[in-house]
């Protein structure tokens, strides 16, 4: 059975729309949000190096990289603003988010 | 020197309105705190002046206009002054000019001349008015007005003059402008007038349309070519002249208080007596009469409206003598008599003997004018005093107002040589004679209307002057003759009233028939095969005699009524309640007005204005739209919820929906 | 080709099943284990893919630090897990539905790849032989891509003053060594010499 | 001094004066005296220099006159062109002459904020002028919709009770009418290349074109105008605006879509308008049976006012959709006439508003005795509004329901039904106002016209009989401008006839 | 391939920033915390100011083998940016010593993403769009959240980054499908490639995706949900800052992505242009209706905004392109002088954020309410104000390209937006007037009456911002 390129795409596909699904079906913690986040990114991955492999091509492998690199940053960012946002509220269960609201 | 005739009142006029606004500036600043009342009920140098001028006005305007006639009727001699252009837009083109030939001679005269007797009258009649400028600048503006209008040229300048009187017809009867009733009477004269215009307009319309001109001399002389054409009007196809002069003499109703268009007449008695007598009886009502005699040449080849036109002179004619005969109001029976008498202007005309409307216009002008002042006179004498039930044996103590009374009665009633009795047996006998069933019609309804005129005037006479006082002492010591400024017009008018008929009868018809037509000198035409006129002397003797019959039985069962058995007409009146009432409320118009016309539309407009602007229109429209957005506006803050998950759901349904939305486009 | 298959579909299976789980569990300390889990299976997909370099970046970038560090957020913020609450199964159907929906169609479009032509055409980059994928990778990121790389740099560098901009903060009554005051100081500043009375206090 | 760009001048004259009122500071009752001398003065010169235009007017030419053209964006074929011909020219006179009058009118009546009241109304002249005189499609939606600005201000701030909803609707409703033109105008630069106006003229759309562009203008012209059943703003904004807000709306924001009507709609889309004359003719005769019925249940004076005012427009759009040349020169006429009319009457309820400070009908009565004069002027213009001969009123009745008569009896039978409920309404109104005993307490001690209320009354008085009598002097510019519009349009709808019978050959 | 070499000369304005930004950073760090915090906002101001020079006068042309370019168009958005990003900065001063985040990073922040937003409008490759992205959202974050002890200012921060980070994803994942389906992230390469006829399917998608990513960035509906919530958390001149710098960069990025790599399937994106752009007008009018918020309106109202810029795009022509810059650089005047009145909405040294707060502001500040009046109308797009012809632009390119439907109903929502800035104006003129706000700072009066300036004068000289417009997008079309 050859695995073919579809096979990944498939996985990247299921990985993506997971990574969605926990976003807006999460509503204890803002954490698992940012992990899903996470996930989509890792799929993008995926996808990126599956294609850069089939294709032949290292475009997809650097990019690949870059995306490493951002999504550690504002996983930085994000944790750091997370951190604030605790400080300030006492909770991050994301039903207490909407201060603001209409 | 004809212009001056027209504008001599007019500058008048603007004399003594001015004169009228600075004397009420300054007694409204005067007395800041007492608005009515107390005014000074003296005579002013400024009330005099106005009072010189007015009268000086019109007064010189009557002696051109003797001129006018001199030269114009009599000497052959017509003439169109044109002053400048008015309307101009494309081919149609109004100016305003004079147009001066027999048939505006003879209105000159008319006008001018009662319009003189009741500007002098007035000076005395309303001596104790605080609003005497007013009062001669509103009746010199009426007078210009109406000169304006028999002197037109074109159709336009009319319409100018017929909307002209109305304006001082409504100011006129609405002068006692604190009486609610004299302004609900001077509005109702104005709005009804204008159902009439309406038709009148749209008849200006129709004629343009068909003559590409409302110049009167192209008019007329088209009239031929156009009388076989035929005009479009509401998805109808009509003979063009038919539709056209029936238009127009919708307007003549209004104007002339014919059936139908004839509720504001009574009412506009509101009026001071001096102005029912120049205004609705001797010179604006009659303007509907002039104006189908001015437009003759069209009206003769308009067959059907001419038969239509004697049904509706006949009926109104039988129908006001009703009317008139139980009324107790001294002023609405002459009211009623003038609209009856307007009757017979128009079936005279209607049968197209012109020339006796007119004749009779002429005469009722001097005769009614007479009335209206000695009933003027009457009532100045009883402190204002109208009802004829409150009169009574008072003939001795006013002896000339009496006798001027007698003679107009005589004159209207057409007693042999008095004017009434030419114009009137005239007019009656050419409706026999234009042999035709309308024409017959018209004949027995003038015959009956003579006996009622006859009846009710002579009804008036005695419970005004015969029998027992019936007023309470106070006004009895207070009854006294007129002074000489009121009754000099009326013996000038009873002068008219007992020798117009006779000094004019040849030039109206009523002699020989070819000096009638040299008189008229083509300003009245009269198709081939409209005999009527012509054919008047040759009537039957017992039509001729007919008449006289009705006036002498009207009189005959006056004097039993109210003279020899005066408990005679309650007997009647109970004995016949039904058809007693029928006729003491009019025939019910202003019951029926009331109910189909003026409370429906208040109504519905109340409705529409509620309803339909209010609810449906702003309720769909800007209201409901606004509530809606609103709505939408609630809804869509409602889904920002403030939740992040909310907020990535909406993103998640917005890209399956695009990805969804290229794969569907791609196939 | 057959242990390349059985690889792959462990390595999938497990990344995918773990990713459930992530987004599912109640715990989030789990969470976070099960995501670097997931990080790690991924890894096993691209050493598969002929991509080493980074497998080797996934693991020691994703799992050594940026999985560590939601670690240690999750347990210093100390968070008491709490039920699901009402409302929450609502729209799940309507949820899963629009989800799947968008996984079938990207999955069927994923299945409709095909190596054109034109692509290969086109290829900026295309793998060189013979040489190892880190230095491939390497030969290109410091040389057609060093403007990415700077401005990954640049990335870097604001989050970075983002993450002190917002969590740094000086304590009061926290006592701490300010060098420059204390280079700074000097006996004349600091210090007074008494001379003390005997036996009257100061 | 004809090279002088006089229209240009007149259009922004007043904004200069606005621009100085800017300048003026100081205590607040200083301020508010110089911003009335400095308003008054800036609009009777404008209305001066306007005079030039009647002056020089050459009547016998229907090409555009006082041409000005500038660039304004070269890119898009859209220049700064204003010119003014024989319809044309006359509304902007009326705009310049009622504007001076506007602003005696309020001498004393504002009393707050005056500096910013003179500010809005002089920016609201440059606006009107500038509209009557634009020949660029996109420059006249400028000034369109300019207009609403300065409205919407002086309706808000000096208004009655409910003037913010009033100010709403005048500026939403009109508005969402406007809007639909500017889409039609970017449809109309599509097909043609360019907004010139002059160029749109004889551009020839085809018919399919036509009937949207014709129905976009209309839903904004038909809103200005204001036409059944679009016009519920207008009593709401006639009886919340000052007195002279009500004067200029009624005055001359109304006779815009008219304008508009003559402007676009039939030169530009005449199959267009021939096909949909009907639905004028109907809407229009619905306007002036329906308001005037509507003006009878009036209990507030200017409302009253305000629906005479729909029923009169509904006159002006039948003549203006007779395609001939007396309904269009009445239509015209009848714009002028009513605009100093209307506005007469407008500064009428002024006067007395101004002392007794409510509009209620009945809250007055027998006004004439202690004002004379007042009760006489109202008069005058009671009848100016009724059509009475001799005045402005009548002459544009006249001739639009000729030209009705002349397109169709239907139309002009209903249409001169206005001629009986117009007089009802009018004289029912003086009739409770003016007549009648003196009962009213408040009434007893009010005084009559001041020397500053004959000066805005006596230049209105001179102009509607001057109308009246001769007006000649009006029709006579408008000739050969009528003329060539008649043409223009006759020649298009035969030319369309001529091919449709060809086609069916 | 277009040009293979470094040419490091485009790129000049942008490595001046970035070196100045490393430099400003250092200054911050040494001259220590708050005190030097004027000094640096005031440096920085100036360094945005150098760059709209070097960019005007920059020679233009591609760098970085292809990743960059520096045409008439970037050059164009760029000094939009440059302009609202330094004002943003001289509008935040004041208000961040009062408020208490003088924090010379805060400058530094917005200048890093500012650079990031001229890199997003110079990418010509998708590596590049991302990184320029990235670059520009993460300090965006961390700027929305600046006030770290407010719970409003970090919450927003917080939906602003998970939000935000869920768009990036999806937009790297529309990338990562378009260069598995092309085998390349080059636009040019891209344009060529996509063309009608034989498209994969893949690639189409990818664009779906991407399109999805952008329009999270200029907050187009549906994925506008963040903007109400994340302005009226921020901080005010921070809010200033979102509704013009970051908004003018997401637009042109997408009209860059659009009109290039996929210029050739108009036709194929078209729709949901047309589609987002009337949701975005139609949310941006209606939701509007309810708010008290000004901040909040404001977010509103730029929502609104974008959709009538994407009426411009749906057209897909030279014309709408220069429709939206003219736009564009209308929208920028109107929202910096309308930012700077609400930043001046204080009284008793707080800030003011209710609509009611300004009731009878004609009376206690009667030039400030003239301001703000002109300001509203403009935005309702009332002639013959400047607003005005932003649409009047759009619209044209619209109805030229067909679209007369769009136009209708965008015009239609544009007279229910009307509605809300009309209620500005009648809550300060019409209501009688509560207590007056604290003195106006010089540099706000001086941006409120450059803004109202432009706006009454443009009328007169629209060609100026036209023809540059012009150019600038003759520029993306290759010509």
């Amino acid at each position: 059975m050859e695995i073919g390129l579809a096979h990944y795409l498939t996985v990247a596909a299921i990985l993506f729309t997971l990574g969605i699904f926990g976003i807006f079906m999460n509503r204890k913690n803002v954490i698992i949000i940012m992990m899903s986040i996470e996930l989509m990114l890792l799929a993008v991955n995926i996808n990126l190096v599956a294609f850069s492999s089939f294709l032949g091509d290292l475009v997809g492998q650097v990019f690949t990289i870059f995306v490493l690199t951002v999504a550690a940053a504002e996983a930085a960012i994000g944790l750091a603003i997370l951190v604030v946002y605790f400080r300030n509220r006492g909770t991050i269960a994301v039903e207490d988010i909407n201060m603001m609201k209409g | 020197m004809y212009p001056l005739i027209v504008f001599l009142p007019l500058i008048a006029a603007a004399i003594a309105g001015a004169i009228t606004l600075v004397g009420a500036m300054s007694t409204a600043k005067d007395a800041p705190h007492d608005a009515h009342g107390h005014h000074h009920h003296g005579v002013s140098s400024a009330d005099r002046v106005a009072q010189l001028v007015t009268v000086c006005g019109v007064v010189i305007a009557f002696i051109i206009s003797i001129f006018a006639f001199v030269d114009v009727a009599l000497g052959g001699n017509p003439q169109t002054i044109e002053l400048f252009t008015w309307i101009s837009s494309g081919s149609f083109d109004a100016s305003w000019a004079l147009r001066i030939d027999t048939l505006t001679c003879v209105m000159l005269i008319v006008v001018t001349g009662v319009s003189s007797m009741v500007h002098i009258y007035s000076i005395g009649y309303m001596s104790h008015d605080p609003d005497k400028p007013r009062f001669m600048a509103y009746l010199s503006l009426f007078t210009f007005a109406m000169l304006m209008l028999i002197t037109a040229d074109n159709l336009i300048q009319l319409f100018f003059g017929w909307e002209g009187v109305g304006l001082a017809s409504y100011l006129l009867i609405g002068f006692w402008y604190s009486k609610p009733s004299a302004s609900a009477a001077a509005i109702k004269a104005f709005v009804v007038n204008r159902v009439g215009d309406f038709g009148f307009a749209l008849g200006i319309f129709a004629v343009y349309v068909l003559f590409d001109s409302v110049q009167f001399d192209v008019i007329f002389g088209n009239a031929e070519e156009v009388a076989g054409t035929t005009l479009m009007f509401l998805g109808h196809e009509f003979s063009a002249l038919e539709i056209t002069c029936f238009l127009l003499f919708i307007g003549a109703m209004g104007k002339s208080a014919q059936l139908g268009l004839h509720t504001w007449l009574p009412d506009a008695m509101e009026g001071p007596t001096p102005v029912s007598a120049l205004i609705h009886a001797a010179t604006m009502v009659t303007a509907g009469v002039f104006m189908v005699a001015r437009l003759s040449p069209i009206f003769e080849y308009a067959e059907t409206t001419l038969m239509i036109i004697t049904i509706v002179g006949a009926t109104t004619a039988f129908f006001a003598a009703t009317v008139g005969c139980v009324q107790n109001d001294i002023k609405r029976v002459i009211a009623y008599s003038t609209c009856s008498q307007l009757g017979y202007m128009f079936f005279a005309c209607g049968v197209s003997a012109y020339s006796a409307g007119v004749f009779h216009l002429m005469t009722h002008g001097f005769f009614k004018a007479l009335l209206f002042l000695g009933a003027g006179s009457v009532i100045h004498a009883m402190s204002d005093e109208q009802d004829m039930r409150k009169m009574g044996g008072i003939w001795k103590m006013v002896p000339l107002t009496f006798a001027v009374m007698m003679v107009g009665t005589l004159a209207i009633t057409g007693f042999p040589g008095l004017a009434g009795f030419y114009s009137k047996d005239l007019v009656i006998e050419s409706a026999y004679a234009a042999h035709t069933n309308v024409g017959l019609y018209a004949f027995w309804a003038g015959i009956l209307a003579a006996l009622m005129t006859s009846f009710y005037s002579w009804r008036l006479v005695f419970m005004t002057f015969f029998g027992a006082p019936r007023a309470d002492e106070r006004t009895m010591a207070h009854v006294h003759e007129s002074p000489a400024v009121m009754t000099g017009p009326l013996l000038f008018l009873t002068v008219g009233a007992i020798f117009a008929g006779w000094f004019a009868k040849d030039w109206f018809g009523g002699g020989d028939y070819e000096e009638m037509l040299s008189f008229w000198n083509g300003a009245i035409f009269m198709a081939e095969g409209h005999t009527a006129l012509e054919n008047a002397h040759h009537v039957p003797g017992w039509v001729k005699l007919a008449p006289f019959v009705a006036m002498v039985s009207g009189f005959v069962i006056a004097l039993v009524m109210y003279k020899l058995v005066p408990s005679l007409p309650r007997t009647l009146a109970n004995t016949f309640n039904g058809l007693y009432r029928f006729a003491l409320n009019k025939w019910y118009f202003d019951e029926l007005y009331d109910k189909i016309f003026v409370k429906p539309a208040f109504a519905l407009g109340y409705g529409f204005w509620k309803s339909g602007d209010g609810a449906i229109i702003d309720g769909c429209g800007p209201d409901g739209v606004a509530a809606a957005c609103r709505n939408i506006a609630r809804r869509v803050s409602a889904i920002q919820s403030g939740f992040v998950y909310h907020y990535a759901f909406a993103m998640l349904i917005g890209i399956a929906a695009l990805v969804s939305y290229t794969i569907w486009k791609m196939g | 080709m057959v242990v390349q298959a059985l690889a792959f579909y462990l390595f999938a299976t497990v990344a995918v099943l773990s990713a459930t789980a992530v987004v599912t569990v109640r715990n989030p300390v789990h969470s976070v284990l099960l995501l670097i889990l997931t990080f790690f299976n991924a890894a096993g997909l691209f050493v598969l893919l002929g991509a080493e370099f980074l497998a080797m970046l996934l693991v020691v970038v994703y799992v050594g630090a940026v999985a560590v560090l939601f670690l240690f957020v999750v347990m210093m913020l100390d968070i008491n897990f709490v039920e699901m609450r009402q409302g929450f199964l609502n729209y799940l159907p309507i949820g899963v539905l629009i989800a799947v929906v968008l996984f079938v169609e990207l999955a069927l479009v994923g299945a409709g790849w095909t190596l054109t032509d034109g692509a290969v055409a086109v290829l900026a980059q295309p793998t060189p032989e013979g040489v190892t994928n880190v230095e491939a990778l390497g030969r290109l990121i410091y040389t057609d891509y060093a403007y990415i790389f700077q401005a990954a740099g640049l990335v870097l560098l604001v989050a970075m003053i983002g993450a002190i901009v917002l969590t740094l903060r000086h304590r009061e009554g926290v006592r701490r060594q300010k060098i420059s005051e204390q280079v700074k100081r000097n006996r004349a500043d600091t210090l007074e010499i008494k001379k003390v009375p005997v036996g009257r206090g100061i | 001094m004809s090279d002088w760009p006089i229209l240009s001048i007149v259009t922004f004259l007043p904004l200069i004066g606005a621009a100085l009122l800017l300048l003026i500071n100081g205590e607040e009752a200083t301020v508010a005296r110089n911003s009335r001398w400095v308003a008054l003065w800036t609009s009777g010169f404008t209305f001066l220099v306007s005079l030039m235009l009647w002056v020089n007017f050459d009547a016998t030419t229907a090409d555009f006159q006082f041409v000005e053209q500038a660039d304004w964006m070269p890119g898009l074929n859209i220049s700064y062109h204003m010119g003014v011909d024989g319809i044309s020219v006359l509304f902007v006179l009326l705009a310049t002459f009622l504007t001076p009058i506007c602003i005696l009118s309020a001498w004393e009546a504002i009393q707050k904020r005056v500096k910013e009241y003179m500010i809005a109304f002089l920016v609201l002249e440059t606006m009107m002028v500038g509209m009557f005189s634009a020949l660029d499609g996109l420059l006249f939606y400028l000034f369109f919709e300019g207009v609403l600005i300065p409205m919407f201000i002086i309706i808000g701030v000096w208004g009655g009770q409910r003037r913010v909803y009033a100010a709403f609707k005048l500026f939403l409703y009109t508005l969402l009418g406007s809007v639909l033109m500017l889409v039609a105008l970017l449809a109309m630069y599509f097909d043609a290349g360019t907004t010139d106006i002059p160029t749109l003229m004889e551009h020839g759309f085809s018919y399919n074109m036509q009937l949207w562009l014709w129905l976009a203008f209309f839903a904004s012209f038909a809103v200005k105008v204001p036409m059944w059943p679009v016009h519920t703003w207008l009593p709401d904004a006639h009886v919340e605006a000052p007195t002279a807000g009500s004067v200029i709306l009624a005055g001359v924001l109304l006779k815009m879509g008219g304008y508009g009507f003559l402007r676009f709609s039939l030169p530009m889309m005449p199959l267009a308008s021939e096909t949909f004359a009907p639905l004028v003719f109907t809407l229009s005769i619905v306007a002036i049976i329906y308001t005037s019925l509507v003006a009878l249940a009036q209990q507030d004076m200017k409302k009253l006012i305000a629906y005479s005012s729909v029923a009169h427009m509904g006159i002006v759009t039948i003549g203006a959709f007779t395609f001939n040349q007396h309904g269009i020169e009445g239509s015209i006429f009848q714009m002028l006439s009513h605009g100093v009319v209307s506005g007469a009457l407008f500064l009428c309820v002024g006067v007395v508003y101004d002392r007794i400070h409510t509009r209620e009908i009945d809250a007055y009565g027998g006004l004439v005795h202690r004002m004379p004069s007042y009760a006489l002027i109202f008069m005058f213009f009671t009848m100016a509004s009724v059509g009475l001969p001799g005045t402005g009123g009548f002459v544009g009745e006249i001739l639009a329901l000729l030209g009705a008569f002349e397109a169709n009896t239907w139309v002009a039978f209903f249409a001169a039904t206005g001629l009986i409920l117009g007089a009802a309404y009018a004289l029912y109104l003086y009739r409770r106002i003016i007549f009648g005993a003196l009962t009213k307490e408040n009434l007893k001690s009010i005084l009559d016209l001041s020397p500053r209320e004959w000066l805005i009354f006596a230049p209105l008085v001179v102009v509607v009989l001057w109308m009246g009598v001769y007006p000649v002097s009006f029709l006579d510019i408008m000739h050969v401008s009528v003329e060539n519009l008649v043409n223009q349009v006759e020649t298009a709808q035969a030319a369309a006839a001529h091919a449709a019978q060809l086609a069916a050959n | 391939m277009g040009v293979s070499m470094l040419n490091l000369g485009a790129a000049l304005p942008e490595m001046f920033m970035a070196v100045s930004a490393l430099a400003l950073l250092m200054l911050g760090v040494f001259a220590g915390k708050d005190k030097a915090f004027r000094t640096v906002s005031w440096l920085a101001v100036a360094v945005q100011l150098v760059t709209i020079v070097l960019v005007v006068a920059g020679e233009g042309g591609t760098a970085f083998y292809g990743q960059f370019t520096a045409d008439a168009f970037a050059k164009f958005c760029k000094v939009m940016i440059l302009i609202g990003s330094a004002t943003g900065i001289i509008m935040a001063m004041n208000f961040a010593e009062r408020e208490n985040m003088s924090r010379f990073e805060f400058p530094i922040l917005i200048t890093l993403a500012t650079l990031g937003m001229m890199a997003m409008v110079s990418a010509t490759d998708m590596l590049s769009l991302y990184l320029g992205l990235e670059l520009q959202s993460l300090a965006l974050y961390v700027v929305a959240a600046i006030r770290r002890d407010t719970v409003r200012s970090t919450e927003s921060g917080l939906k602003y980054f998970i939000l935000g980070s869920i768009a990036s994803g999806i937009l790297l994942y529309g990338m990562s499908m378009v260069y598995g389906f092309t085998g390349t992230t080059n636009f040019d390469v891209l344009a060529e490639t996509l063309v009608a006829g034989n498209l994969p399917v893949g690639a189409m998608v990818g664009m779906a995706f991407i399109f999805a990513g952008l329009c999270f960035k200029v907050s187009a509906v549906p994925f506008h949900m963040w903007t109400p919530d994340v302005y009226e958390g921020a901080p005010t001149p921070v809010t200033s800052f979102f509704a013009v710098a970051p908004k003018i960069a997401g637009l042109a990025l997408f009209i860059r992505v659009a009109i290039g790599p996929f210029g050739g399937v108009v036709e194929d994106w078209q729709q949901i242009i047309v589609l987002i752009s009337i949701l975005s007008m139609a949310v941006g009018s209606f939701a509007a209706l309810r708010q008290e918020n000004i901040k909040r309106l404001m977010a509103y109202s730029s929502i609104g905004h974008v959709g009538f810029a994407l009426v411009g795009l749906a057209a897909g022509t030279k014309d709408g392109v220069t429709g939206i810059l003219v736009y564009l650089g209308i929208y920028l005047v109107m929202n910096l002088g309308t930012f700077a009145v609400i930043l001046c909405m204080r009284r008793n040294d707080r800030m003011a954020e209710e609509i009611t707060d300004l009731a009878g502001l004609a009376k206690t500040k009667p030039l400030m309410a003239a301001i703000t009046a002109i300001l509203m109308f403009s935005m309702a797009g009332i002639p013959p104000l400047a607003g005005f012809f932003g649409k009047f632009y759009v619209f044209k390119a619209a109805v030229d390209a067909g679209l007369v439907t769009l136009a209708v109903i965008g015009l239609v929502t544009s007279v229910v937006s009307a509605y809300y800035y009309l209620r500005i104006i009648k809550v300060m003129y019409f209501d009688e007037p509560v207590e007056g706000f604290d003195r106006n700072g010089t540099e706000m009066n001086v941006i409120m009456a450059v803004a109202t300036i432009i706006i009454l004068a443009f009328v007169f000289f629209p060609n100026l911002l036209m023809d540059s417009a012009a150019a600038a997008a003759a520029s993306l079309f290759g010509m």
